[in-house]
């Protein structure tokens, strides 16, 4: 079976149109899908193949992640699109105090089969209340599977994965990558299983760990340090939660550097998480220190000389790696 | 009791189910007023809510449903949990913390549920069983099953905007729920009548074109007539209709609340008049349909039966530390 | 035009301020159109929401207001702000991402505000400044002054949960806030016929205990009475109201909305036939307030005040990079 | 001036009431305040003391927390008492894209000075709902500051500070220690800056970074580890967001060992900041990797042995200490 260059945004569509031809208990949920095939086009072909399966709701985040909850609770397995991520604010008791804890608090008792979608990250001058990158709350929260994709392959694969889970996944997809293409496998068993990293490039000198639009930052940031002579190993690590500490902490013993890179800012990031783990678990094989590359502690601003300054650059991994090897 | 007189006598004799209804609400009272008990002697953690006086609303609802159905609670679920049908061994014994309770002791009070009879659950969120429980209600849409889902909620979760998104959600897909509000006057310290700017709730219906129903709580027939009318709409699709149920909280918000709130006094008045639990035993005599001595017969089950869920609850053992990191993923 | 001809036109003539409220929604329609076409041309980033056809809600509304009332708007609140009486110079520059803008470049479109005149700023969270204009009742309530806090809304946000929280907040507390539906039909792609269970937003007030108000939106003067009763009584200690504006969005949701929502021929309609700024024009006209050399005139000199604003923020610079560090905290 | 012993409760009320006496704009505002002086009674005195500045609500956290951004914008400093932390979710858009944004997106044109005080934390078999530690979020959402206190002087100087300080401050407070007494200094004028950790014991063979409840595990686990030959100087870091790093570099810079002890769950906790952040900047210095102690990361569980077991105690502080020091 051969790949096919698709979109992020073709390859989440196919996902979705695979497993709900499987499965007739998915369906989707949010505002404003039917019209345009959800706001950013995201759903392409699912109103008019499953009519009734892809609901429009009013404004209602609250309940429409609520409404989620209790759907797969009985019976269904829905999936709520979210709008942008930046509302998850509006619908963080029913995602963090319901789904996230209804199998625990009840013992065991049932399964709660949820994809929640978020469309996240910056660059298109949306500013501080559509740009945001928040998948670090939902890390912190037990009970809940983080998905971060980065190339199209991975967006369809880890969403299959994410469908076929039964527990609540937040899915996070950058909006800037929506149209970037990628290689996506031609066969409908392709699932990506949650919990897996993929060493992206291999290379002895430095790893980059990192995930979504972080991704491609350090792809160029790889290729500007091989001009340098510095083999940097790339490490997408997919899904934060479970995280594959294995293929992290196999990719260090080899490079015994290591720099993170992530969208969302710096203070309290999933960067944290990982170099706090990597530090304490991996030690002495740490010949420097874990750098962090994100974005500054600021809201995202809306001017483009402001957004572009406070986001993260290929240049700053690349200083990072540099000073990592160089030390 | 003034009130039941005034109601013409004139339904049609269910003996076998107002007997079961009967034995219903005094298998809860009993277990809320022993749980209030063990709680006070320091037996039952954490802190617990009970929902004395207000059996006519949970019977009289659930009195109407099938174990199919859905419910979704609240803090004070004990009652609801009962009249759905819930073992009372396992409700104990999650009371106590045990492993043999209904979530193997990690719930407790706020958070028991029993799914294999439609119990979604009971929520240390205010309100929070409302966006649930509108997803239920689409579920069983999107499923084309006849089920039905009732979340019950209070007069202070009245005022949280979940409500409001669930109500008009549940209003234009047409979804088979109950809305069920126990008005029992208050919200922990805070009087109904401060906490929300029009006198019944149930008017609150119209804003999301659903019927409305203002409902004496404390009469467990009322309640029955009035879900059961909902209920056979919601099963044929007509969509969602809004009850509330006004009672009393008789004990406090919580065992232990200090009560400066409130007159003893009206709670006492509350009691001597207004018990559901009284007035369904006096109609249920009047109508010939129970005696003295059966009532003691029924009371003597009930209290052995909740004997013995204590007796479970006290000797089963506590789950095993390790087992905290159980249960959180499938 | 029909609906002009029925209204009796019998209300005293208020010269200057009708010639004021015109100006204004001459401004209005001619900023959002030149925003439409500086964005089109590539030259504001980001994304813009214009309110083009809904100059009768913000004009009528803020006629009323005084500049120490307090606004809260929305993501299509252009319009609002510059009823209100903000510098469309500050505000062409904020659009243009420029460091003379109101917010310095930070906010764009979606993030204007100017606290000296009472604007608490657009919001990108959809029904976001509900609370926060209760915030604001409440404070004036506190400091016991005579202001007023206006909302404005769409038909979309009426069903988010914090406007239930809000509305009744407000009533209970008798708090000087008017909250304000701009009912266009349509949030993005959802009509409102199918959102909301009930065809007429205002009936929601009852819910609330607040007077409602339905108005025609497209009837700036209809608009400006309905808003200074409510204004007066809010002054005057009487609470809150709820005052809906049924109104139309000509344009799409965004710029660059592909619209196949609804057909071309609906929104030709309601641009022949209901065109608030054409409606307030021949009205002015009939009553002869103005004419069409003085029609003229106001328009050339709102064009040229809107031709500086846009050569002052294309001349303007860009912030430098190092500023998006400032601003964070005192 | 001498110090008295007071409850953190009392040590709260002091606050209040003396910043309400100074500054007729304070006013607080919440569920059930009157009644009972707070559910906990942690306003006690102000319902007598201040009638008409403070206010009971009904049951709207979303609006609540609105309703203090508003007032704060229009010349009020409210104090909003949010019941219970774990309800912050009921109010995350109002406390993360409102309250954090607004200065920042709208160019510094207002200021927002609102204290939002959140009684958190576990121990009272209140199961998952009700007992969380929630405020590595808050710390990961650039615009607001985080203050955490441990022991009563800390309630009543950094609530001073809080009150008086111009931009939000999210303030949690352990509903256990609500009773624990404390030395409290009899000064009108003491105010604890945000920002300042502090050096409450002073040891030369590992530092204890810790805040809020964790400081009185590692006050236990200091008095056992010294009967084992082991000074551990304990830092109370006190504010989370402005973190004062000096003073935690100054006592890393001394000892060379380091754990970081806090009760919210370990994965994304603040611990993982604090650790990226003293491995990165301290690298040099470190003898052994930097541990943490937190929670377990599950929901916090209702049974008393399950709770026990998730909730971190002192003894894995003294077993973290020495597994640093015996490196
Ligand atoms: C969102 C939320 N806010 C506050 C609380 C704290 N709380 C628990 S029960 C309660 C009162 C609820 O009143 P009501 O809804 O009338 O139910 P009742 O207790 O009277 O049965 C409050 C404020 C909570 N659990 N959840
Ligand atoms: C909480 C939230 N949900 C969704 C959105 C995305 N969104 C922006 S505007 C809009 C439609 C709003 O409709 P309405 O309230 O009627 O206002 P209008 O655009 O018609 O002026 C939506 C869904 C948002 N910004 N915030
Ligand atoms: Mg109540
Ligand atoms: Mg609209």
């Amino acid at each position: 079976m051969s790949d096919r260059l698709l979109t992020a945004s073709a390859a989440l569509a196919e996902a979705l149109i695979e497993e709900m031809t499987r499965d007739e208990r998915i369906f989707i949920l949010g505002e404003d899908l039917t019209a345009h095939a959800g706001i950013f086009g995201q759903f392409k072909g699912i109103p008019e193949k499953f009519p009734g399966r892809i609901l429009d709701t009013p404004i209602s985040e609250t309940c429409i992640a609520g409404c989620g909850v209790g759907a797969a609770l009985t019976g269904m397995r829905p999936i709520v699109d979210f709008h942008f991520s930046d509302f998850v604010t509006c619908g963080m008791d029913e995602l963090c105090n319901q789904a996230a804890k209804i199998r625990y608090m009840f013992g065991g008792q049932v399964k709660l089969p949820l994809v929640v979608w978020c469309p996240d990250g910056a660059g298109l001058r949306a500013a501080a209340q559509h740009s945001q990158s928040l998948e670090a709350w939902f890390v912190h929260t037990p009970g809940l599977k983080v998905v971060v994709p980065s190339e199209a392959a991975d967006v369809k694969g880890l969403m299959k994965a994410s469908i076929r889970d039964d527990n609540p996944v937040m899915f996070f997809q950058h909006k800037r990558l929506f149209r970037r293409e990628g290689p996506v496998p031609d066969d409908p068993d392709f699932v990506i299983p949650l919990g897996k990293a993929a060493v992206k490039r291999e290379g002895r000198d430095v790893s980059l760990f990192t995930y979504g639009s972080g991704y491609f930052l350090c792809q160029e940031a790889a290729a500007e340090l091989a001009r340098e002579g510095i083999e940097a190993e790339i490490v997408d690590l997919r899904t934060l939660k479970p995280l594959d500490f294995e293929t992290v902490a196999a990719s260090l013993r080899k490079t015994y550097r290591a720099v993170i890179v992530h969208e969302a800012c710096l203070t309290g990031g999933f960067g944290a998480e990982l170099a706090a783990r990597i530090q304490a678990e991996l030690f002495d094989f740490l010949d420097a220190p874990v750098l962090r590359v994100a974005a500054k502690d600021v809201p995202i601003p809306f001017s483009p000389p402001l957004e572009d300054f406070v986001l993260p650059r290929a240049a700053d991994v690349v200083a990072a790696a540099r000073s990592v090897c160089n030390r | 009791m003034a009130k039941e007189k005034e109601r013409k006598d004139d339904r049609p004799v269910e003996t076998k189910t107002w007997r079961a209804m009967y034995r219903t609400m005094v298998k809860i009272r009993l277990f809320e007023t022993l749980a209030g008990e063990y709680f006070a002697a320091g037996q039952i953690p954490g802190f617990i809510h009970l929902s004395i006086g207000q059996e006519g609303s949970s019977v009289g609802v659930c009195s109407c449903l099938r174990p199919d159905d859905y419910v979704a609670t609240t803090h004070r679920g004990h009652g609801h949990m009962i009249a759905k049908g819930a073992d009372v061994k396992r409700m104990a014994a999650e009371l106590f913390g045990k492993a043999t309770g209904y979530c193997r002791g990690k719930g407790g009070s706020m958070h028991i549920a029993d799914f294999s009879i439609g119990i979604l659950g009971a929520n240390g969120v205010v309100a929070g069983g409302l966006p649930l429980i509108v997803g239920a209600g689409l579920s069983i849409k999107l499923r084309r099953t006849d089920q039905v889902a009732v979340v019950f909620f209070g007069d202070g979760a009245a005022n949280r905007g979940p409500v409001h998104e669930a109500m008009n959600l549940a209003s234009i897909w047409k979804l088979p729920v109950l809305f069920v509000i126990e008005n029992n006057q208050y919200a922990s310290t805070t009087p109904q009548s401060y906490s929300c700017a029009i006198g019944d709730l149930c008017q609150r219906a119209a804003a999301y074109n659903m019927p409305g129903y203002g409902v004496d709580g404390n009469d467990v027939l009322a309640v029955r007539e009035t879900a059961a009318r909902a209920v056979a709409e919601a099963r044929a699709g007509q969509g969602p209709s809004l009850i509330e149920n006004k009672t009393y909280r008789v004990r406090g918000h919580f065992e232990g609340d200090p009560q400066k709130y409130r007159d003893a006094a009206e709670v006492q008045r509350w009691q001597a008049e207004n018990d559901p639990l009284r007035r369904f035993e006096d109609f249920l005599r009047r109508r010939g349909v129970l005696t003295a001595k059966k009532i003691r017969r029924i009371e003597e089950e009930v209290r052995a039966e909740l004997d013995a869920a204590v007796a479970f609850a006290k000797e089963s053992p506590f789950p095993r530390p390790e087992e905290a990191l159980e249960d959180l993923f499938v």
